[in-house]
């Protein structure tokens, strides 16, 4: 493979090439619209379909050889790919991964394919479009996560939001209007602050003693030792960002409407990649561009409370959800919890960990949402208590809901539990008081979706409604299949994984301490 | 001398304002903006005349050169709205709000 | 290419373009009223007059790549200058682009609206070159002058007659302050003459009374002109009653006109006097950029919604006066690219789907549009993103957004805190440009509305060319980027962009 | 790695068949596969491609199982054990494949314990590695098991009794719709319970832990279409899940200072944790919770009691021999933990002994057959803890091996009395409650296999000699009664008090304890098979003995119940080899138990034998009470029950602990949740307040622009005016 790999340059294309697939998928299915003058409904445009779903399972196809071509022990950034782009502000088409981003932009290109399984039949009018603006979105997924250039980086972070804000508003359920804006605004305020914190670190980047101009280069903003002052805003500025993506407790609010009005693909594509962003934001930016602000003791302590406050509150309010989507919504609120905690703990283990809920986080909840989209479509309600004892007439899908379950429950041998596991053995480190109660997430866990679960499959077969829900089809099934696979796959051998992230990880938290160390020195040193 | 003919000025100016805010009437108003600029000709030419430079005495020319191609479409604009409203009353036009 | 200004000839050649556009304006005023008025006659005169403004568009731009420089003098030979005239020249061609469709949907029988277009860029083109408080004076009159007529060019419509007539007074009100203003500052540095004013005003002089009220009417003048909070109450009104070609162009060219002569003003008149305008201005900026967001969310009316926007986009603007130096006005600059093509883009779709007598323009007429027209619909939504100044989608309008708050942080005095209010502004201004695409794209079509009918070739030139535009630019904006960055007013081009900004969060 | 493998290469068990351990597991696991693809295949019928067109046709596939489902519903009777009747497409392969793979495992069980036997005296336990599992920084957590001595008894036990369960399920679940399904669960959880008990570290045994929660889960709510028992399926495992907290910060808080998980590695260096520092006693005490909550002690064990929801051999395998057992295995599995913390042990002690009488009180009025046997369960657990917490590893493990043997007995025998009554209220289509000893009596004349072999569980639970539990018991009193009188415990003090004091206090508790135990079952004895028959007249044709796929492995463990006393003679007894499975464990617990113990030997003294006349007498005295006070007779079938009063009455209803649990945290906190949480904090303060506040505000300054804004021109003269005199009076007072 690696022969292979290296024989066809793969390391030099690999990234532009994501970023481009996508985009030719668009330009195809917006020139098959414009000359085919019918309505885009799914009747008249069976096509445009399959185009997306060649075109993800191109881009997953090109993305795998990443996982091979990625050396754990080899250079900080690899499948590097620089390219001129505003030129007068020295901005770039800078690219390159490192075991982090790798394992975002599989989990991305893995999850894409799936997504448009998930709308297969389920988006009905104009399809073109909607898978349109699915392949836009890959790109400004991908470009987040590959992105080197601050500027570069911003742009796709922003433009992510067009397209899940149509899909949101045009393809959503009832309020999808409402929650469509408010997912908007919401996300735009926290992330506007981030560009005037862009535009600070492009100005103060210019060292004029080394002859360097101002630069967007992420590599040398890290390099930018900042006032205790001006870092604490910038911090905050960024943290904003992030923490409305992520989302924090309590910036979390568009999240449930958001979640809840999206059509199926939209609600998985949000909880499975677009809010890994806000944790992936912290991991690369946030946290060591400023290292010295993130962990100020009051600012760290403030944020891994409002972390655990997230995992139980978020369990607590997702436990007396009457809607099963919201409910998941809220429990997304609980996982990224953890994430935050393990990110903030600072130790290898929590940080592997954090990367791991993360990962497991999007397997899971987006099966989830995918396994509520296909009930969705069969019975047009949401709600917990419409159902009730359908196990015995959709078996398969019983079966799947229960395996999703309990992996978003952190059963031990799936996906859920390695990363748990993990941000809390290595928090507990530091930080065994906030553990203690994080740990208590693990009942309040186990409390919704089991109470929800009993709902929906359990009980009497009492609503006559109910009796004629077909099973899962084998296109359905497929993409179970891939998630299913995941969540054991993870769970019992999640080392490959693991290994990849290990060097970044430990370098992210070496990082972070020795610009805290710094810090403490120079502060020394002035006082 | 040039303060008494400055703050002549500046109450002519404020007459002028003071009329504008009062008034209803648009042809009233209109000639009250005259007064006000007739009062910074006055500043003007005072002060041309302190600084010794011909470029205030000038800029007084055009100034009246501008008033009084304002005054011809101004009235043609008033003389439009009264054919619109049978009536010069700001108070009477107000299609346009919120 | 120099020229000695001294030299009535060669001032002449300095002021070529201008020179062209208002003779050829006097021949096609001669040629409108030479035969009785058709339709056909006054669509003739808006093509000539799209000729003409090309024309000028061409001498600007030789001018401009001839690298032409002057001595001082009352009028400036700059790139600042020759920028600002392109943006102007290029909003005249689509207005009066705009207009002929318009004319023909309206039946509006109005051939000296085209000379009246050429006669205010005139006066715009004026204010671009001016650097004599007569000159800027002049301009803006006979730029404000020829609007005035321009609004009530539909002798038909009531709506048109008021916005003419408030127009009128309180434009003439203001010129009262600005003039005023004029003679104070005349009086307290005894020169019109904006370099000569320049030096004078220093730090020892700028306590004089004279020169501070002067300073401050002079905000006043200025300020109503770019339609700046609370000297904006005139915009919305008059920019719904205007045709709408008229409010596209007063929306774009006049505003930029005018700002680049305060711009110019300040950059050249007054630093020396900064402590003592600058908080003004920055509370001016605040509450024009929040004021006219707030009630903007309010509007139903597209050509209202659009005037508060434009209201809004000058407090964004009025961040580059503060900042006022020549980051600030390469940023003006290519801001000003941005936002004319983006709302005379918006203007130009709000004519497309104008029936006559100016009808369905609320916004929720525009319910379901993308379900009948996808491609208008995307267009305008790229207006609104534009103007909301997001990336890629909004093409060059982040780009503008971006260069603004970057001119605020990287000021001498840095305005991190204009940066912060101009980015929450924004977060606001999203409230009702995505109300807009939400009402065109989510909303069904209702069962009533009114077909659309074709886009004109003239309107559809200037939607989709703008759109383009934008869209291309707001990909790779390298070009616009080198060229404002080279187009900052002569006095700067020397000066360095002020001391290397450090590590002070706020000022 | 590698390395690893050469180590283990060297050990004695290294060529043997303990390679194969790895298979254990393995095996049951390829039969849940086989049962659950089985469960499965007759409900895949490929739909329509496309669900949203089709999904309300009614097509043939759907209209079947909802056919089947009507049937389950109307023959579902209520509260009793027996729910749809319809045999299963594939239940012959299920019949032969459930079984089987646990034959099979039982078989391989067997050919390790021979290799070890015949190794010799082995100190080390072998351990083989599979692979890694998570491994990161210096956290290192491989895939690995451990066969020693200890983890050997479990997997005969398991495998075994799971065997004989298996067996007896082929006829007991063979008319239930759900067969292959739940064959399918009942391998799982036997996979999952081998994993517990083989794991070579802490998180590996956390896999198993809390798998065989999750089988249990499945098994309880078996039937799933009626409320309760889904509910119970939830409970069982949420309560467990707050042990599993304690199982989890243990784990971290060990790891935070041992650096290690391995159960070798944790035995190296726990020494370093300080002998009875707080630390080493957080630790012990946060596993304890976990064992509480798996083992379903005071004040977790509210669970059990309503597992008994699940099919009757779920609650032999599960809720009596084996996971419910696993936390007594932890503490042993610990014993070098718990060793160093006299605090910890004296704690467990007292919670199994507290536990005991508490659920054995319970015992006493109960009427449902089941929750006889699930408080007993509870209570018999609390012994084995009361045994383990006095460090008396073996005693305790030799209970855990007795108790499994006799309560699946009575489990099985339940369940055969039961399937007798159910079978008999299906065919004259009675409603009844089949459970309810109520509505038995009599019924030695109709199952006296059943009779005789429930006789011989009960018996050996009271502790009558030579009954196996009669050995293990006292094995239990005599350990605490020793650690009473000399050695660590008793010179530690708990909660202020001399730890000698308080394990007399546990001791008398214990035989109190033991005296309730002959009565409560006694008692069940006497109203189930003794005395005039109450079923019915029409009933009692159809009463009779179950098959023999069912009676067989009755009888087996019948001999196990009786016999299992040899297991481990106490040296007071010397009726055979003494003391086989104390020398058996020695390597394993032998150290953690002579670190409690003191050096001190237990020696035969008078003492001992006049412990072990006491419990002997008590046991009789209960029987003899029970029998004396009880008149079967006398009972009338439930449905003319009156009800009971006083103290009797809270009995009957457990102390209302569910009821104040349900009053006091749950209810509290769902409504909490729902109207603090979600309306008041979320929607109310942060959404409706904060966020749409904030846009109402933006709305609300708009709208007062936009008053302003009256198209009055002169009010648009005054706001320049005003606006020209603001800009003035900022220059002139800035």
């Amino acid at each position: 493979m690696h022969d292979f790999l290296a024989q066809i340059n793969y390391d030099v294309w690999v990234l532009p090439a994501l970023l481009l697939i996508p985009l030719a998928g668009t330009l195809l299915l917006l020139l098959t619209g414009a000359f085919s003058g019918d309505d885009g409904s799914l009747e008249a445009a069976p096509g445009a379909r399959w185009i997306a779903l060649v075109a993800f399972v191109l881009e997953f196809v090109v993305s795998m050889g990443l996982w091979w071509s990625y050396d754990p022990a080899g250079a900080r950034w690899q499948a590097t790919f620089d390219h001129w782009w505003i030129v007068p502000w020295n901005a770039r088409l800078s690219m390159g991964i490192d075991g982090i981003s790798l394992m975002m932009v599989l989990l991305t290109t893995v999850i894409m394919p799936l997504t448009v399984l998930g709308s297969w039949t389920s988006i009905r009018t104009k399809v073109r479009s909607y898978y349109a603006l699915m392949l836009v979105l890959t790109t400004g997924m991908l470009g987040v996560f590959v992105a080197r250039d601050m500027l570069f980086f911003y742009v796709m972070w922003e433009i992510m939001l067009v397209p899940m804000y149509f899909i949101i508003g045009i393809w959503g359920g009832e309020r999808r209007i409402y929650a469509s804006i408010k997912f908007f605004i919401y996300t735009t305020a926290g992330s506007l602050l981030m560009l005037v914190g862009i535009l600070y670190l492009w100005n103060v980047s210019a060292s004029p003693a080394l002859g360097l101009g101002q630069t967007f280069d992420y590599d040398r903003l890290l390099g930018i030792a900042h006032t205790h002052k001006a870092a604490l805003w910038l911090f905050g500025a960024f943290f904003l960002a992030f923490a409305v993506k992520v989302p924090m407790f309590p910036f979390h609010t568009w999240l449930p409407d958001a979640h809840t009005e999206a059509p199926t693909a939209g609600s998985v594509i949000l909880a499975a990649i677009m809010l890994k962003m806000g944790t992936y934001g912290f991991l690369r930016f946030a946290i060591p561009l400023f290292p010295s602000a993130a962990m100020t003791p009051w600012v760290r302590s403030t944020i891994l409370t409002l972390a655990v406050i997230g995992i139980i509150y978020g369990a607590l309010v997702a436990m007396v959800q009457p809607d099963f989507k919201k409910l998941v919504a809220y429990s997304s609120v609980s996982h990224l919890g953890f994430v935050m905690l393990g990110i903030f703990a600072l130790t290898v283990q929590s940080v592997q960990g954090a990367m791991i809920v993360m990962i497991s986080h999007g397997i899971s909840t987006g099966a989830l949402f995918l396994l509520i989209g296909m009930l969705y479509e069969r019975r047009h309600t949401r709600l917990i208590e419409a159902y009730g004892g359908i196990a015995s007439v959709v078996p398969l899908f019983a079966t799947l809901l229960v395996i999703v379950s309990f992996s978003s429950i952190g059963l031990p041998s799936t996906n859920g539990f390695v990363g748990e596991f993990l941000v809390l053995i290595g928090s507990f480190r530091t930080h065994p008081y906030f553990v203690l109660f994080a740990t208590t997430g693990v009942i309040f866990a186990a409390a919704y979706l089991l109470w929800a679960i009993q709902r929906i499959l359990f009980h009497a077969l009492d609503k006559p409604e109910n009796e004629h829900i077909t099973d899962l089809n084998a296109r359905e099934l497929t993409m179970m299949a891939v998630l299913v696979a995941g969540i054991f796959w993870i769970g019992l051998y999640p080392q490959p994984i693991l290994r990849r992230m290990e060097t970044s990880s430990a370098r992210f938290v070496q990082l972070v301490e020795s610009g805290q160390a710094s810090m403490r020195t120079a502060e020394r040193g002035t006082r | 001398m040039i303060s008494e003919a400055l703050f002549f000025s500046a109450v002519l100016f404020t007459i002028g304002v003071v009329g504008v805010l009062t008034r209803r009437n648009a042809i009233i108003i209109f000639m009250c903006v005259e007064l006000m600029l007739n009062a910074v000709n006055l500043s003007f030419i005072a002060l041309s005349r302190l600084h010794g430079s011909a470029n205030g005495q000038v800029f007084v020319l055009f100034v009246m050169t501008i008033a009084a191609a304002e005054a011809a479409v101004g009235l043609a604009i008033i003389i439009s709205i009264f054919r619109h409203h049978k009536s010069v009353d700001l108070r009477n036009i107000n299609l346009l709000k919120g | 290419m120099y020229f000695d200004l001294s030299i009535p000839s060669q001032l002449a050649g300095a002021l070529l373009p201008d020179l062209i556009l208002v003779i050829g304006a006097m021949l096609l005023l001669l040629l409108s009223v030479w035969r009785k008025e058709s339709l056909g006659q006054a669509r003739l005169v808006g093509l000539l007059s799209i000729v003409l403004c090309l024309i000028t568009f061409a001498s600007v731009v030789w001018l401009w790549r001839a690298h032409a420089s002057a001595s001082a003098g009352i009028i400036a030979v700059d790139n600042f200058r020759w920028a600002t005239d392109c943006i102007v020249l290029a909003a005249t061609i689509i207005a009066a682009t705009l207009m002929i469709d318009y004319s023909e949907r309206e039946q509006l029988v109005s051939a000296e609206s085209y000379v009246l277009l050429l006669l205010a860029a005139s006066g715009m083109m004026l204010l671009a070159a001016s650097r004599d408080l007569i000159v800027v004076f002049l301009g803006i009159e006979l730029m404000s002058i020829a609007s005035y007529v321009l609004c009530g060019v539909d002798r038909r419509s009531s709506r048109g007659a008021e916005a003419a007539l408030k127009y009128f007074l309180l434009g003439a009100f203001s010129t009262g302050f600005l003039l005023y203003g004029i003679a104070l500052v005349y009086g307290a540095t005894g020169s019109t003459d904006i370099a000569t004013i320049g030096t004078a005003v220093t730090g020892e002089t700028f306590n004089n009374p004279l020169l501070l009220a002067g300073i401050g009417l002079l905000i006043v003048g200025f300020c109503f002109k770019v339609a700046a909070v609370p000297f904006h109450m005139w915009t919305p009104d008059v920019y719904e009653g205007a045709a709408t070609p008229i409010t596209a162009f007063m929306a774009a060219a006049v505003k930029a006109a005018a700002f680049a002569a305060f711009l110019r003003v300040w950059i050249e008149a007054f630093p020396g006097a900064t402590s003592a305008w600058i908080h003004p201005l920055q509370w001016l900026a605040v509450i024009t950029m929040i004021g006219g967001n707030v009630v903007a969310l309010q509007q139903k009316n597209m050509k209202r919604m659009l005037a508060y926007s434009s209201i809004a986009h000058a407090g964004y603007l009025l961040v580059t006066v503060v900042v006022a130096n020549s980051l600030g006005a390469s940023a003006f600059l290519f801001y000003l690219v941005a936002y004319t093509l983006a709302t005379m883009g918006a203007f130009a779709v709000v004519i497309a789907l104008d029936e006559p007598g100016e009808r369905n323009q609320e916004i929720a007429d525009y319910a379901g549009l993308w379900h009948v027209s996808p491609w208008l619909a995307s267009a305008m939504a790229v207006f609104m993103l534009a103007l909301l100044g997001f990336p890629i989608a909004g093409g060059m309008g982040f780009f503008a957004k971006w260069y603004v708050i970057d001119a605020a942080l990287h000021a001498p005095h840095p305005q991190t805190v204009l940066a912060v209010i101009l980015v929450i502004a924004s977060v606001i201004s999203a409230g009702y440009y995505l109300g807009v695409v939400l009402v065109m794209f989510m909303k069904p079509r209702a069962s009533d509305a009114v077909a659309v009918r074709p886009v004109q070739t003239g309107t559809f030139l200037v939607i989709y060319l703008s759109a383009f535009i934008l869209l291309l630019f707001g990909v790779l904006p390298n070009g616009f980027v080198t060229l404002a960055r080279d187009s900052v007013p002569i006095s700067m081009v020397n000066a360095p962009a002020g001391p290397p900004v450090t590590a002070a969060a706020s000022q | 790695m590698l390395q690893d493998l050469a180590a283990v290469d060297t050990h004695a068990l290294a060529a043997t068949a303990a390679r194969y351990v790895g298979l254990l597991p393995l095996i049951p696991l390829a039969g849940f596969l086989v049962n659950g693809a089985l469960s499965l295949i007759p409900a895949y019928t490929m739909g329509p491609g496309d669900p949203s067109a089709a999904g309300h046709d009614h097509d043939g596939a759907a209209a079947a199982r909802a056919h089947a489902v009507d049937h389950a519903e109307q023959s579902g009777a209520t509260g009793d054990d027996h729910h749809a009747v319809a045999r299963h497409p594939y239940a012959a392969v299920a019949s032969v494949v459930g079984p089987l793979v646990l034959v099979l495992s039982f078989a391989l069980a067997v050919a390790i314990w021979l290799a070890m036997a015949s190794a010799g005296e082995m100190r080390t336990p072998y351990v083989q590695r599979f692979f890694d599992w998570m491994v990161t920084g210096d956290l290192k957590i491989a895939w690995a098991f451990q066969v020693d001595q200890l983890s050997m008894i479990m997997v005969l036990v398991i495998t075994g009794v799971g065997m004989l369960i298996h067996i007896f399920s082929i006829g007991y679940m063979g008319d239930d719709p759900g067969y292959p399904r739940f064959f399918a669960y009942l391998n799982l959880f036997v996979a999952f319970m081998l994993v517990l008990v083989l794991g070579a570290s802490y998180p590996v045994v956390f896999v198993g832990w809390e798998g065989v929660g999750l089988c249990s889960y499945l098994l309880i709510g078996f039937w799933f279409s009626d409320k309760a028992n889904a509910y119970a399926g939830k409970k069982a495992f949420i309560v467990n899940r707050i042990g599993d907290v304690g199982f989890l910060l243990g784990m971290f808080l060990l790891f935070a200072n041992v650096g290690t998980l391995d159960f070798t590695g944790v035995a190296a260096s726990a020494s370093s944790l300080g002998y009875d520092s707080a630390l080493v006693t957080t630790i012990c005490l946060f596993f304890f919770l976990g064992c509480v909550g798996k083992s379903a002690q005071l004040p977790l064990y509210v669970w059990l009691p309503d597992a008994m929801a699940g099919p009757t051999p779920v609650s032999a395998l599960i809720h009596a021999a084996t996971m419910v057992t696993a936390g007594v295995y932890l503490i042993a599995r610990s014993g070098f933990l718990f060793a160093m913390s006299p605090t910890a042990c004296i704690t467990v002690a007292v919670v199994g002994t507290l536990t005991a009488l508490f659920a054995a009180t319970i015992g006493l009025k109960q009427w449902d057959i089941k929750k006889v046997l699930a408080y007993s369960t509870i209570s018999q657990l609390g012994y084995m803890f009361m045994g383990v917490g006095a460090g008396a590893y073996a005693a305790g493990m030799f209970h855990l091996v007795t108790h499994a043997f006799f309560k699946a007995l009575l489990f099985l025998g339940s369940g055969s009395v039961i399937f007798a009554m159910h079978r008999a209220y299906h065919h004259t289509g009675s409603h009844e409650d089949a459970q309810d000893m109520r509505n038995m009596g009599g019924l030695r004349k109709y199952m006296p296999i059943t009779f005789v072999l429930m006789w011989i569980a009960t018996l050996s639970i009271a502790g009558v000699p030579p009954f196996s539990g009669f050995f293990s018991k006292d094995g239990i009193l005599g350990a605490v009664f020793a650690r009473a009188q000399h050695g660590a415990l008793a010179d530690a003090t708990w909660l202020g008090m001399p730890g000698s004091a308080v394990l007399y206090v546990l001791y008398v508790l214990g035989l109190v304890t033991a005296f309730l135990t002959a009565i409560y079952m006694t008692r069940l004895m006497l109203y189930t098979f003794h005395g005039p028959n109450r079923t019915g007249e029409a009933e009692q044709a159809h009463l009779a003995e179950a098959p023999w796929s069912m009676t067989g492995p009755l009888v087996v463990l019948g001999v196990l119940s009786a016999a299992g006393g040899w297991l481990d003679l106490p040296a007071a007894l010397p009726l055979g080899p003494v003391g086989v499975l104390e020398k058996w464990l020695d390597p394993v617990v032998g150290a953690a138990t002579a670190a409690v113990a003191g050096s001190a030997g237990e020696a035969v003294t008078s003492t001992e034998y006049f412990l072990i006349g006491a419990a002997v007498v008590i046991a009789i005295l209960g029987i003899v009470v029970a029998v004396a006070r009880l008149k079967p007779a006398l009972l009338v079938p439930k449905r003319d029950a009156l009800p009971s009063h006083g103290f009797e009455h809270v009995l009957e209803e457990k102390y209302y602990v569910d009821e104040i649990y349900d009053d006091a945290i749950v209810r509290p906190l769902v409504s909490g949740s729902r109207n603090v949480l979600w309306t008041g904090i979320d929607r109310g303060i942060i959404d409706s307040l904060l966020v749409n506040g904030s846009a109402v505000l933006a709305r609300g300054f708009g709208w007062i622009g936009s008053q302003l804004q009256s198209g009055e021109t002169g009010a648009y003269a005054w706001a320049i005016a005003i606006g020209a005199l603001a800009v003035l009076g900022a220059f002139t007072f800035r």
